[in-house]
């Protein structure tokens, strides 16, 4: 089994070591110029020699985007459980969630700015604002698609509305909680450095604003391979999680792997 | 101890039950509660105008064909579910039971699949009084050792910390009976608690919630398929008809207590079950479920 | 057989555009064999790379962006073949109560910048030129349209503009950027640069040169006409997009001749044309200001080839 | 149960309309400028005297967000249902996928831009790129979540893996589904817009963008009422669908209305 | 029809299964089949050395106490499980069972929530040939029929258009047995169909069960509690000791068919029952899985 495992792995980083391989042999050979799309190995050259000056930027946006994305899993819980528990507020609260989620950030970021001038604070609002809706949306639906007789279990123990979403509710929902947060913290980012493009002096999204307007492109991917990563390590953190917490669920994957 | 403990009340069947002549007030009222799922076209008649009391204390088992809303009777006492007329009376008031601390032993055994045995059984410690209020603190300790005692009188030792898809059917089916029982209730309510069991261990079982309701006089409401448990562990058995269902046939089971395994092959155990099963034949004969061959 | 041009903006539809939307309203660009698809714009600097990555075949763009590329990638930036605004729009505007009246003003005073904008990264320039402490200057970032909000509410103390964009936002917040506030040009303190203008790829040029000729030719002429009647070029900008207000893009038109254009060079050389000497000053200032590796000539940046005639070039703006 | 309903509904509208009188006194009252935010009041007559022109507007981004949104959902499906089904996916086109999706799609307009030209189809696919990634990642979950009792009944017949997934483990996965669509429109509307207002001479993006540039901010906010609008207007047509897709996994609400 | 016509074969208890000596290969075949779930500290033994043959057409009964491996030993001849260590062979091939058109009733009735009671039953004529090939131009036709006619044998007349969770307990139970049947298999495997039931409508599908098997002689093994069930249906009786499994004892049941209920009521009968009932528990005594009381 732990065999297995280890070879499935390989075969994965196998093949996303190809995906960049394809990339570099595509620009390559399609002779693409490094203003469009840079190749793999120049933008971690330049990541490389650059990640000294990046560092302080990484840590910036890093931090507002876990704050952002801290409040964001609390706020969705939040409206998310009470979606999914009274009938008036999914009428009253998704239709205005909806709308407000359809709306790009970008257009509230100056509104934002102005009022909390700028720097870390539209930042955090902004992830927070973009990455808290696809959280409410799925604890709201694991909420309503929770079985009624494993509530029942409690309910006949006369257990308080309460009780029964913590006990009953929430751990049901854990699946797709987990699936949502996965979404989330990568919107979490997208928000962050937008926010950082519009108004601030440091953050990844300075970063690539400036690379942009000097047309170094190379560095502006480095500034998106830095998310990238960025995403990527957040998601494997909730994934450990995740694994502990939502087992019960993934049994199929034990068989599989029995 | 003998039966004369706990009085037993026989309702005529399809009769209201009488007003007065009653001296305590029973620990469970159906009066003439009919139940309807779905409505218009779609409406699904589970129990027509049922009345039943059970007094406080009394053991009382239900029969009667599957579909017939037995288990819709124990939704109702347990408050899940509100008839769609009649009335439903609980430990004096109407509906839900949160103070009477009732144990319900689902037909479908649903643990919570993210939970352990172990966790899944304290269940009830952790959401009835008065051990709530020290769950946390007792949840590794006492409560813990009460979980697995239960465990092991049901045969389930070493498998407290499984989760539910580790058990089998059977298995499963004992773990939900210990959920049932482990917060002591005053009511129990047990659907077919044995019914995914072999022989032995059922009679094993019966034995224990014989000694169980004999020490705590629990009032209970089982229902089972098997009259021969019926006969061994009710003080009246309440026999259903088809659905819609109602109550046909309330009889008092007399013989004394504790009874035992061997009784049930005694001249008197097999003339009961005898004669319910006769009743039973002739009550279904207008309406009877399933095709002839 | 009708050539199609790709042709991108520097910005959304602006009045000071007008004189694309005139020659293509009129057909002028037909008549030249030309069908100039016109598209709106991400910025003046980002026209550049739109032609250089090949989607499009010119523009009205920033001629210090083509200095930038054209340093590190000689060969493919475009080439511009009309400059159109011969006054560079940097500036810095202000409150007039916060003072900022000459450069040693700045001293001990935030301002804000769109990060990137020939403005912005022009500061450290201007700085050095007019003898400014920059470590006593407090610099804040944010997009353009935010600066004169944050002017307004008093969060910076000066913002690095594009005059001609920033006059009419003021305008917009309902502020008098004449009467409430002082403008800074860099024009007027060493920083004598070309601006926008025209520019074309280097493979059209290659290929097609008669088509750059068309385009100059037919440009030309409704620039001339604009200068004349705004009134009947704002139609041709209403035509191509009735979102704008209509008001305002006139006056920025009319801005765009009065502040950016005419002038004593103007009248010297005509439209469109560009003096070598002063070019090859601009490009060591944007080499100094950028730390560029390379030096470009004027020849890569600027071709007078296309202009015509110096007599039809020469505008005669007049107010209506 | 039906008069139930209906007062839910008046009482849901009852509060969208407090919440807009909310927001109005709360302007009239701070003396809200609206250079910054608007009343609704005055984006309301905005929206109705400018709608003339604004229809064709809403039309191009309708179209190309229904594209993107389209394709969206058939690619996020595939990714979801390969991601699901195999583990060497999960651990490969994961990664991949968080990464890709932690980059702020602005970034990559104005590769598209350079690509494809500004107009439709850099908008649908920006519209597609963001909005398949939550797609795919809960379609994943619900697969993975799948009970394998159920499949087994499957199994024990014989099927074949496509026909277990087709008979089992899609429908298992409708709640995540629909669940996710919530979310995938309104990324799907955000993406269309980011786009316009990059590359675009027709759109609501550019259509904000042209309004944010003048300082029309009633104009501006009239399109954010728009997307908001179209948002919900799709989202009430999917939870049309939804409630008859999902209706067995929705017990909960039948049982607490009967 | 005699029981001739099925010879059954009697394996001794512990020893392997001779290799030589039947002519016919039989249609289940589990050779020093052991299944341990998870590993290290955490391994559940569920079944121990199990050899097994079950002739083509044969109908065995499986009986032994809860959590022996009765139900583990039907996912392995389904081809749903991989012994541990030894062999399965099912229709003269290792594992799977694709060809043989199994039909399985599993101990809890999973019933695709999705789907109506009728999409649910109909589900086998989806997946297996050769009903696979017509089950869209049919589906509305003669396989609905199909459908409704069994769902009326089984007395759920009218709950086709129904939703799993608008069936009581026994309901599903009837309705997961009318899934193992409808696509007419070759290989029968029932987990306890009709455990939830009652005694009646429970004796009517017993006659049921058998009038099938009579009429196409499938290959049945049957996991049941109920040793009158075992001895009115089976062929053979194979009695299983406490976890993990083994098969302790392998009788053959030689009444005549078509057999009845009142014959399961006569001397041999009751006999045969207590004879079982003997050896299961001096077979248990060793291993009571339940504390005495
Ligand atoms: N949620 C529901 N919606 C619709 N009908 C229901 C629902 N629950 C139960 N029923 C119907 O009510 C009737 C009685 O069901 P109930 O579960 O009480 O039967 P039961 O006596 O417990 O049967 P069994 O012995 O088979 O468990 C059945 O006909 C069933 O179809
Ligand atoms: N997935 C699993 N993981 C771990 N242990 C399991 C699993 N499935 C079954 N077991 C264990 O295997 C043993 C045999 O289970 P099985 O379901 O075969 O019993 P059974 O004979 O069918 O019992 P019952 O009559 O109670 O249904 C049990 O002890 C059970 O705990
Ligand atoms: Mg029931
Ligand atoms: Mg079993």
């Amino acid at each position: 089994m732990l065999d297995l495992r280890i070879k499935q792995r390989i075969v994965a980083a196998l093949l996303i070591v190809l995906f960049f391989a394809g990339w570099e042999v595509f620009c390559i050979a399609s002779g693409m110029s490094d203003l469009i799309l840079p190749r793999p190995s120049e933008i971690m050259v330049t990541l490389w020699q650059r990640f000294p000056i990046l560092w302080p930027h990484i840590l910036q946006t890093l931090g507002s985007t876990m704050l952002g994305f801290g409040l964001g899993v609390v706020l969705g819980v939040f409206l998310g459980c009470i979606i999914g528990a009274s009938r008036t507020a999914y009428d009253t609260v998704y239709p205005l969630l909806i709308g407000f989620s359809s709306i790009p950030k970008v257009a509230i970021v100056p509104i934002l700015v102005l009022w909390f001038g700028s720097g870390t604070v539209p930042a955090v609002l902004t992830s927070l604002s973009i990455c808290f809706f696809p959280i409410a949306v799925n604890i709201a639906t694991g909420l309503a698609t929770t079985e009624p007789e494993m509530e029942d279990v409690l309910k006949a123990l006369g257990a308080s509305k309460l009780e029964i979403l913590w006990n009953v509710g929430l751990p049901r929902t854990m699946p797709f909680f987990f699936a949502s947060l996965k979404v989330a913290i990568t919107y979490a980012f997208v928000g962050t450095v937008l926010a950082e493009t519009v108004a601030s002096n440091r953050g990844i999204g300075n970063v690539m604003m400036s690379a942009a307007s000097s047309f170094n492109v190379p560095l502006l991917f480095a500034g998106l391979f830095i998310l990238a990563g960025l995403g990527v390590i957040l998601y494997a953190i909730f994934s450990l999680i995740e694994g502990r917490v939502t087992g019960w669920a993934n049994r199929k994957n034990d068989f599989a792997a029995a | 101890m003998s039966e004369s403990q706990t009085p037993s009340l026989s309702v005529a069947p399809g009769t209201s039950a009488p007003e007065a002549g009653t001296h305590r007030t029973p620990a469970i009222e159906l009066s003439q509660a009919t139940v309807t799922f779905g409505r218009g076209k779609q409406a699904t008649p589970a129990l027509s105008s049922t009345t039943l009391r059970v007094q406080d204390g009394e053991f009382v088992a239900l029969v009667g064909p599957s579909g017939c809303g037995k288990s819709t009777i124990l939704r109702l006492v347990s408050g899940l579910l509100r008839p769609t007329t009649g009335a439903v009376i609980v430990g004096g008031r109407e509906v839900a039971a949160r103070a009477l601390r009732v144990g319900m032993a689902f037909q479908n055994p649903t643990m919570l699949p993210w939970m352990t045995i172990e966790q899944n059984i304290m269940l009830p410690l952790k959401i009835v009084q008065p051990y709530k209020a020290s769950y946390r603190r007792e949840r590794k300790g006492a409560f813990r050792d009460k979980a697995h005692a239960l465990l092991a009188q049901v045969g389930l030792k070493g498998f407290a910390g499984k989760y539910p898809w580790q058990l089998s059917g059977g298995m499963l089916q004992r773990a939900n009976l210990c959920r049932a029982l482990i917060h002591e209730p005053r009511m129990l309510l047990l659907d077919e608690p044995f019914g995914a069991l072999d022989q032995f261990t059922r009679e094993e079982l019966w034995g224990i919630l014989q000694d169980l309701w004999l020490a705590h006089r629990p009032t209970v409401l089982l229902v089972t398929h098997d009259l021969r448990e019926a006969g061994f562990l009710a003080s009246r058995i309440c026999v259903m008809s088809a659905r819609p269902g109602r109550i046909l046939d309330d009889s008092p089971v007399d013989f004394a207590r504790p009874r035992t395994v061997p009784m049930t092959f005694e001249p008197d155990f097999v003339a009961l079950n005898q004669r319910l099963r006769e009743f039973i034949v002739s009550a279904r004969a207008g309406a009877a479920p399933v095709e002839a061959h | 057989q009708e050539t199609t041009i790709k042709f991108t903006l520097g910005w959304k539809t602006q009045g000071s555009d007008a004189a694309f939307f005139v020659a293509r309203d009129k057909g002028y660009y037909k008549a030249e064999g030309l069908n100039v698809v016109i598209d709106q714009g991400e910025g003046s600097g980002a026209t550049v790379t739109r032609i250089m990555g090949g989607a499009y075949d010119a523009g009205f763009g920033d001629v210090n962006a083509i200095i930038q590329n054209a340093a590190a990638k000689p060969g493919e930036a475009p080439v511009m073949v009309y400059m159109i605004w011969n006054k560079p729009p940097f500036a810095i505007s202000s409150k007039k109560s916060v003072g900022i009246t000459k450069p040693q003003d700045l001293e001990g005073k935030t301002l804000g910048g769109a990060q990137g904008t020939p403005t912005t990264r022009l500061i450290e320039v201007f700085a050095r030129k007019n003898n400014v402490d920059m470590s006593k200057v407090k610099l804040t970032n944010m997009a353009p349209n935010l600066q004169e909000p944050m002017l307004i509410k008093g969060d910076i103390d000066g913002a690095l503009v594009f005059n001609i964009t920033s006059y009419f936002n003021l305008l917009l917040n309902r502020q008098d950027p004449e009467k409430d506030y002082n403008w800074l040009m860099f024009g007027d303190y060493g920083l004598d640069l070309y601006s926008n203008g025209l520019m074309v790829s280097q493979k059209l040029l290659k290929e097609n040169p008669k088509a750059v000729e068309g385009l100059v030719r037919a440009t030309n002429k409704a620039m001339m006409e604009t200068a004349k009647d705004q009134n009947m070029a704002m139609k041709s900008v209403m035509a191509f997009d009735n979102l704008v207000n209509e008001a305002v893009e006139k006056k920025r038109l009319q801005y765009s001749f009065t502040h950016l254009m005419v002038s004593p060079e103007l009248a010297e050389i005509g439209v469109g044309d560009t003096k070598d000497d002063r070019m090859a000053r601009a490009i060591g200032i944007i080499v100094e200001g950028y730390g560029l590796t390379r030096t470009p000539k004027p020849e890569e940046i600027f071709s007078r080839q296309f202009l015509p005639a110096k007599s039809e070039r020469a505008l005669v703006y007049t107010a209506n």
